[in-house]
């Protein structure tokens, strides 16, 4: 027979311990792993990952395989044998013409073409740019629509004009050359991604900077470019894998010994006779992708948030 | 005399919004000049002007009696504290107040001290090293100041330097300001919309309106005889009161006649003469409207009945209505009245104004 | 006192000339590579150059050459097709991943980089591997029916009417990870105060983006959209490396035009003439879009 | 003294042979700088005239057979190699002589050919045959009336790739087979546009149509994947140049076991001329100019000849060497070669543009059911009367 | 009683820096209440807590008897006036005030109103097409109120929203803001650094320093007897003058001892017993020290020196040495004295505060 007394206790145990304080929202909102709101936004992130990571996992899948195993022609299966050497030939066997070292041998000269090219198109673009958007003078707009319908010509149509002025400035066939030629073609997207990201800083801190004396690069270096750590890191992400996947103006224009590492990834790829070796070919390419993925990787801490907060009131 | 600041003429648009219209300006050599006008009646744009960060539409600005019209703004030897701050957020406060004294290449030892004694000022020593973000509304304001006060320049422009500080630590600055000008004697130039402020900095106040500059005087001037109505009503707080009547003439005696009572005008001191039957405006402050003992030497009287009271500390604050007007009135903090009081009422004469009905200056 | 009053303005020239100085390789490049480029190649379109540039003139016999083509004229309709849908969709998948990125995610820097590393890689192979993907006989429409589903089709690089759409799928995948994270940085710079004032105004988190946050973005979205149209008009290897223009011809496009009638046909005058056909029509959409953007305001 | 050359042999094979023409410079006491770049026509081509143009020229580039350097020639860029070719007697020993021909401007010879590669091979699978239950066809009407049943066993007769150049070198194939050598060089060389709008013309594409039915649902973009279809038997044939070798031998198939290769089709024996050639930028340097004359006599001599065509699974460019070691269908095309049913490609007979509106033709003819064979023959008539 | 803002135990910390510390805050149903304290000491934190843009560390937030702790801003009823204004820059200031009301579909014809009915208060009519940018400091400012006061919420957080407007215009908006809140009736947390706008808007003041209320009262209790020192020095422009020194007993009478003079404490409220010896510190208003014939009925006689004198309109603040100390003295506009005058000086000591020295605490 149930017990009236203590069915009452145990709802006044209940209503006591309901009406505690621990139960009422109290604090800092905690945070629930399974809200609505993550679902959401993991589940989009997920699915979109998926999407994205489907050719690399085909990819990683064929370099790991053999290529009697890659002429069976299922694409999605893992390897039964996992081999590694495409990866080693890729890297430093891989024959282009009489060439045996694979990828290994342009690697540092893609360095030494990235490095400076990068660089010194990110230097002109931005002060371009920046001056552009807070010193503008008269005339600036005309050349800067002519350069902004300069980034819509396809740049192959370039090469032979490019070759003549090089020629005649006799640097053709140098790194200083090659440098020249990536900077006039990244110019014209960088420095609409830096004019227009200046433009929308606040004028303000321009002016305050005038008013402590700065004048036109202390402004740029100590002012500006700190606070447009994100855009540098898209002019980088833009520069970095323009140039160093580059191969055209890579092999145009230098000569041999500056080869950078594309024409290899080419010359491994892109044999029209002779057999096809997809999985090293797949192997060089993510050797080749690998420095890029670094810099995105590394420079993703760039991205910080609220870059102008407390700057202005109003 | 040596001008610090002339400006001549200058006349400014933004398209077809024109803020300042032919202003002319001089400011003398070490003056502490201190602009009031209305919200938007263009007191930034001409600070702006004097820096050279706006280009004037038209004339000409002088500093040191140098045509600095096309000069940049790092030329002229100017500091500025600009009404939205303008911090750089990516530099520590003490990185913010250091830069323009690195960009003039003060030696490192200087800058220390400089900024050092900014941050006592302005209390900011423990705050130093964070960044804008980090800071509240009357600290970022405080940085800004800071900024200007560690430069070593001619002009200081000052854009509502204290309006989100509290009293007490704005009344501190206020005095550190006057001291800093005085042991400087460079030229400020100051905007507030503080009166207290106003009245006890400047040398001079330039009350502004829709970008043209109403009346330049000292304070007292300014405070006791407006040129006109707007610069009567701009000071002063509460507001003068304005009462709408014309002079009359009551046995060879001019009074002041309104809605069918008169109040002598013996003992105001008119620019000119005052015709019987002129329309005006007559324009009393609250402090000087007397009430019951204190009215002296007046034979009329005049009853109003206290409406409202307004308890503000150290004074009381009454709305007396008496002939179809409403009156303000600033009596001790100490002396109540509560409403629905009979009040006996008188203005005192001798610092009371006159304006023309029509032309709105003073007469 | 007189002397002063009568200083008059300085020259022009000299004012702002740290700017002119720096402005010098920006004014050099845009007058001599790209305006002489182009004048250079608008030249040598009225000749017959075939290998070498030359000037033997042929009035506008290429482009009567080009408009004839139907290779041409597919191409045409290819780029109108494929450039508005992934001008749309990398708008809207860009700004979408980058709106999800922005919401203090863990893992951020894992996400984004998934997101951008097609980009990173050369599409002479990525652009092998999605035409595997997408080939019926070992793809993804092989997989589906190896699953049950016998009936599934999925061929779109193999379907003269909708290779287009498959190679926008491949274009989508390798371009929306620079979208994002363009309009990322744009949205690191919008102030967390407008996200305050929008919050206690009640208004949802869509419609703060919608009519707040992306007007705010404007800049951003113009480099971006310039970035994605420039992308598109010069869209070459994404084509190349998984149709080579086919089945037959219907996938191929301007650039590709341009590239193979310089380089393969070795008939450079052809290849100019398409090239300033498509420049003409850049030209037709930028300059009035310029002439809005620069030609009223003036800032500091 | 060191002496660049550029060429486009980048692939195991390729570059092995191309060792072997670097030792037999290297022999000769100079040095041989590879500079190898992947990727024929668009991609290569470009690089290499730049590098002309720009005043930086490498010692030596490959080409391919034909008229591509003409205009550098012209432009007085190239050196000429009649000296050389004078002491050596080039023209007499290279065979055929037509290769030469190909290398001469206004009577100078200006490059150095060094093999043959031949387009005219159908390469078929014994294995899909077999599944089919038909014979392997010896020619190409066995061929086509044997597509039936191989697409009734789920066998694609013919493989064709998707890029352009596998469609219309398909198409010079079967011209060159069933319409025999002369009505071939009538339309590519005399550029009878008349002739080519006729009956003759029409059978071949008629031809051509039966080869597009017969390659439906051959859904592969690459050469080698469409070879190996052929391997898998997935497919029962494929036109396709000597080249597509290799990839049955690395799959470790036979041939006349696991495949079958037909010369000519199987109707008409004869082999096309394509094939590789160095030419040589005038260089200032006297020492180079030197090693540039001694490389072009070592690529032409007998021994680097065979070596290099050995190891490359091309044919040389002379007949008097000895190629013991070449394999089946390698041999059936050297005896072609030696009866001299040679014909010249199209490569030389047609300047690049033409080929390439040609190519245009038949990459749309072969993916588009609803071009009848009438439309495309009318297109190609126009493009062959204003062809050069 | 219902109350409207109910804030407990709350604590809110940046890193390290506490800003707010186990705060406890009840505000009654339709109340004004008007949040004071020095620059930085946590007044802007406290409202974005309360508007839910900031999540406490610990403690809890009742809004109307709901707790909301953990609540998103929209569901809590507020609308808030930034202190950085906040405006949205790509719309009109039209839209800035109407995009909330759109979003919560309310009737265009109503918004078109509301919009109206605010830009006429707030006087920015003519503004209304122009983007934020095109505005200066001050009328930005009023869009921001705008965007406020055309929402129909329960409960108002207002940080320092008039900060940036001259004078007049402020004292005009003071008045609105009051009738605004007495029309709706809703609840107002308003926060300035402006003492009159403080005294003449609360019902009730609360005063914070550091993250703690330090009073929380009626402007009258505040200003006549503040808790604490720091409550005093704080109120009061220009401030309180506190004077170092001791009880002492003369006579059976309470005396203040400092500096070998004597004040009579006759007539002080004392919360306790004055125990002689206690040490102590006497805090009088400027307006509370009295001069020459203001005195009444005090037998003592203290002779003091005018050292300085401002004029500053209505009033004449004197600065008086008296026995090593200095003290600020407010007299009428009208009485002048000249620096070197000797005066009588006497306290009110009705309206006089003891402090303990040790404490702190108003005794
Ligand atoms: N992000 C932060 N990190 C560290 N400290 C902070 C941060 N934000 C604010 N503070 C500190 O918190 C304190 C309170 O700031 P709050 O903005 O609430 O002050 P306030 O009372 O509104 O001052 P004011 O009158 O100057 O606006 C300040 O001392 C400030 O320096
Ligand atoms: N870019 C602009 N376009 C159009 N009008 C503008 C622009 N900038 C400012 N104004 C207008 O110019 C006038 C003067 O602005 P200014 O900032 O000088 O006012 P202010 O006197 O400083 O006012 P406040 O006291 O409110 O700061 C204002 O009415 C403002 O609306
Ligand atoms: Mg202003
Ligand atoms: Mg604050």
């Amino acid at each position: 027979m149930a017990n009236p007394g203590s069915l009452n206790t145990t709802a006044a145990a209940l209503d006591a311990s309901s009406g505690r304080l621990g139960s009422e929202p109290r604090g800092a909102r905690p945070r629930r792993v399974l809200s609505s709101r993550n679902i959401i936004i993991y589940g989009t992130l997920f699915v979109a990952a998926a999407y994205y990571l489907l050719p690399l996992y085909v990819m990683v899948m064929t370099s790991l395989k053999g290529m009697p195993e890659i002429r069976l022609g299922n694409i999605f299966s893992p390897p039964v044998e996992i081999t590694f050497e495409p990866w080693g030939k890729a890297w430093a066997t891989a024959c282009t013409g009489l060439n045996c070292d694979g990828l290994s041998r342009g690697f540092w000269n893609s360095v030494r073409i990235t490095v400076p090219s990068t660089l010194v198109s990110i230097l002109i673009a931005s002060v371009n740019g920046y001056a552009l958007a807070n010193w503008r003078f008269k005339g600036a707009d005309l050349f800067f629509t002519i350069l902004i319908i300069g980034a819509f010509i396809p740049y192959q149509v370039m090469i032979y004009p490019i070759v003549i002025v090089l020629r005649e400035m006799g640097i053709y066939g140098t790194l200083t050359g090659l440098v020249i030629v990536h900077t006039i073609f990244g110019m014209p997207i960088l420095t609409l991604l830096f004019r227009n990201y200046f433009t929308s800083l606040p004028e303000e801190l321009f002016k305050a900077a005038r008013i402590d004396g700065a004048g036109f690069w202390q402004i740029y270096f100590r002012i500006m470019l700190p606070m447009s750590l994100p855009i540098f890191v898209v002019a980088m992400i833009l520069q970095v894998t323009g140039i160093w996947n580059d191969f055209l103006f890579g092999v145009v224009f230098t000569r041999p010994e500056y080869y950078p590492m594309t024409v290899q990834l080419n010359n491994i790829v892109n044999s029209v006779q002779g057999v096809k070796e997809y999985n090293v070919n797949m192997a060089a390419t993510l050797l080749t992708g690998a420095v890029p993925l670094i810099v995105y990787f590394v420079s993703g801490r760039l991205f910080v948030r609220g870059i102008a907060a407390g700057a202005v009131k109003g | 005399m040596s001008h610090s600041v002339s400006i001549k003429d200058l006349s400014l648009s933004f398209g077809a919004v024109k803020v300042l219209q032919n202003l002319d300006l001089d400011i003398r050599d070490g003056e502490f000049l201190v602009l009031l006008g209305s919200s938007g009646c263009g007191k930034s744009t001409l600070l702006n002007c004097i820096a050279g960060l706006l280009e004037p539409t038209d004339g000409q600005i002088f500093i040191k009696d140098r045509n600095v019209t096309w000069e940049e703004p790092k030329d002229r030897g100017i500091g500025m504290v600009f009404q939205s701050y303008a911090l750089y957020p990516q530099m520590s406060v003490e990185k913010n107040l250091s830069f323009g004294l690195q960009v003039a290449k003060v030696p490192k030892p200087e800058i220390e001290k400089r900024v050092e004694r900014a941050a006592e000022i302005l209390q900011i020593g423990p705050l130093l090293k964070r960044k804008p973000a980090e800071l509240s509304g009357g600290q970022r304001q405080r940085v800004a100041i800071g900024r200007a006060l560690v430069r070593d320049v001619d002009v200081f422009l000052f854009d509502e330097p204290l309006s989100n500080l509290d009293a007490k630590l704005r009344s501190e600055l206020r005095v550190e300001i006057k001291r800093l000008h005085q042991s400087l004697n460079n030229t400020m130039i100051y905007v507030t919309h503080d009166q207290i402020e106003a009245l006890t900095l400047a040398d001079r106040i330039a009350i502004m309106k829709s970008g043209v500059i109403q009346q330049l005087d000292d304070p007292m001037t300014i405070y006791n005889r407006p040129r006109n109505l707007f610069v009567a009503g701009f000071i002063g707080s509460p507001s003068m009161n304005f009462i709408r009547g014309e002079i009359a003439e009551r046995g060879g005696r001019r009074v002041f006649h309104t809605d069918g009572v008169d109040f002598s005008l013996d003992g105001y001191d008119a620019n000119g003469t005052l015709a019987a039957g002129r329309k005006v405006v007559l324009g009393v402050r609250p402090e000087h409207v007397l009430l019951d003992e204190d009215i002296v030497g007046s034979d009329e009287i005049h009853e109003a009945v206290v409406d409202i009271e307004e308890p503000m500390g150290a004074d009381n604050l009454l709305w007396l209505k008496h002939a179809g007007h409403v009156l303000g009135v600033r009596t001790g903090g100490t002396r109540r009245y509560r409403p629905g009081t009979k009040v006996r009422l008188g203005f005192d004469m001798a610092v009371a104004s006159l304006f023309d009905a029509v032309t709105e200056d003073r007469i | 006192m007189t002397g002063q009053t009568y200083a008059g303005r300085p020259n022009k020239l000299l004012r702002n000339l740290n700017a002119k100085i720096a402005s010098i390789p920006m004014i050099l490049v845009a007058v001599v590579i790209f305006l002489g480029g182009t004048i250079w190649t608008v030249v040598y379109s009225f000749t017959n150059s075939k290998l070498l540039p030359r000037l033997k003139f042929v009035g506008i016999e290429q482009y009567e050459r080009l408009w004839v083509a139907p290779r041409w004229i597919v191409s045409i309709e290819n780029l109108a097709i494929y450039g508005l849908f992934t001008l749309v969709f990398s708008l809207v998948i860009g700004f979408l991943l980058a709106a999800l990125m922005d919401q203090k995610i863990r893992f951020e820097n894992t996400f984004r980089t998934i997101f951008l590393y097609p980009f990173a890689l050369s599409f002479i192979v990525t652009g092998l591997v999605w035409q595997w993907v997408l080939n019926p006989e070992f793809g993804i429409q092989s997989v589906v029916r190896s699953l049950g589903w016998t009936s599934f089709t999925f061929d779109p690089l193999y379907n003269s009417e909708i290779v287009i759409y498959g190679i926008l799928i491949a274009g989508l995948w390798q371009g929306t990870g620079l979208v994002m994270c363009l309009l990322l940085a744009g949205l690191r710079g919008i102030d967390e105060d407008i996200w305050k004032a929008a919050r206690v105004d009640g208004i949802p988190m869509w419609r703060t983006y919608l009519f707040i946050v992306i007007p705010m973005m404007r800049p951003v979205f113009i480099t971006t959209l310039v970035i994605i149209a420039s992308g598109i008009v010069r869209v070459y290897d994404l084509v190349v490396a998984q149709t080579s223009g086919g089945p037959g011809i219907a996938s191929e496009v301007p650039a590709k035009y341009v590239y193979d009638y310089m380089f393969q046909a070795q008939n450079l005058g052809q290849g100019f003439a398409a090239s300033t056909m498509m420049l003409i029509t850049v030209s037709i959409i930028i300059i009035p879009w310029a002439y809005l953007e620069f030609g009223g305001k003036k800032r500091g | 003294t060191d002496l660049e050359v550029t060429h486009w042999w980048t692939s195991g094979g390729e570059a092995a042979a191309v060792a072997e023409l670097a030792k037999a410079f290297d022999a000769t006491g100079n040095k041989w700088v590879d500079g190898a770049i992947a990727g024929s026509g668009g991609t290569a081509r470009p690089i290499m005239i730049s590098r002309i143009t720009g005043g930086d020229p490498m010692g030596a580039t490959q080409f391919n057979h034909g008229r591509q350097a003409e205009e550098l020639v012209q432009a007085g860029l190239m050196r000429d190699l009649d000296a050389v070719a004078e002491r050596e007697k080039w023209r007499e020993v290279i065979k055929p002589a037509s290769l030469l021909e190909s290398c001469t401007i206004d009577g100078h010879i200006y490059c150095a050919p060094v093999n043959i590669h031949s387009w005219q091979w159908l390469w078929l699978s014994n294995a899909a045959f077999e599944k089919a239950g038909v014979a392997v066809p010896k020619n190409w009407d066995e061929f086509v009336a044997a597509a039936p049943a191989l697409e009734k066993a789920g066998i694609i007769p013919l493989a064709v790739g998707g890029q352009a150049w596998q469609t219309s070198g398909a198409f010079n194939v079967i011209m060159v087979a069933l319409a025999g050598k002369d009505n071939f060089y009538k339309v590519y060389k005399d550029k009878d546009a008349d002739f080519a709008a006729g009956p003759e013309i029409t059978k071949v594409f008629k031809a051509a149509d039966d080869a597009r039915r017969m390659s439906k649902g051959s859904n592969v973009q690459d050469w080698n994947q469409a070879t190996n279809l052929v391997i898998t038997g997935k497919a029962g044939g494929q036109i396709m140049g000597d080249w597509a070798q290799g990839e049955f031998q690395v799959a470790g198939q036979v041939a006349g076991k696991d495949y079958t290769c037909l010369p000519g089709l199987g109707v008409n024996e004869i082999i096309s001329t394509d094939g590789d050639a160095f030419y040589f930028p005038l260089l200032k340097d006297e020492a180079k100019s030197k090693a540039q004359e001694e490389l072009a006599s070592v690529l032409v001599s007998p021994k680097t000849q065979v070596a290099f065509n050995l190891k490359k699974g091309s044919l040389p460019i002379r007949g008097d060497v000895d190629l013991n070691a070449a394999n089946d269908c390698m041999k059936k095309g050297l005896d072609i070669l030696a009866k001299g049913n040679v014909v010249e490609s199209t490569n030389q007979l047609m300047s690049a543009d033409s080929q390439k509106q040609i190519e245009d033709l038949f990459s749309e003819f072969f993916a588009n059911p609803s071009m009848t064979p009438e439309d495309a023959q009318k297109r190609f008539v126009d493009i062959i009367a204003s062809a050069d």
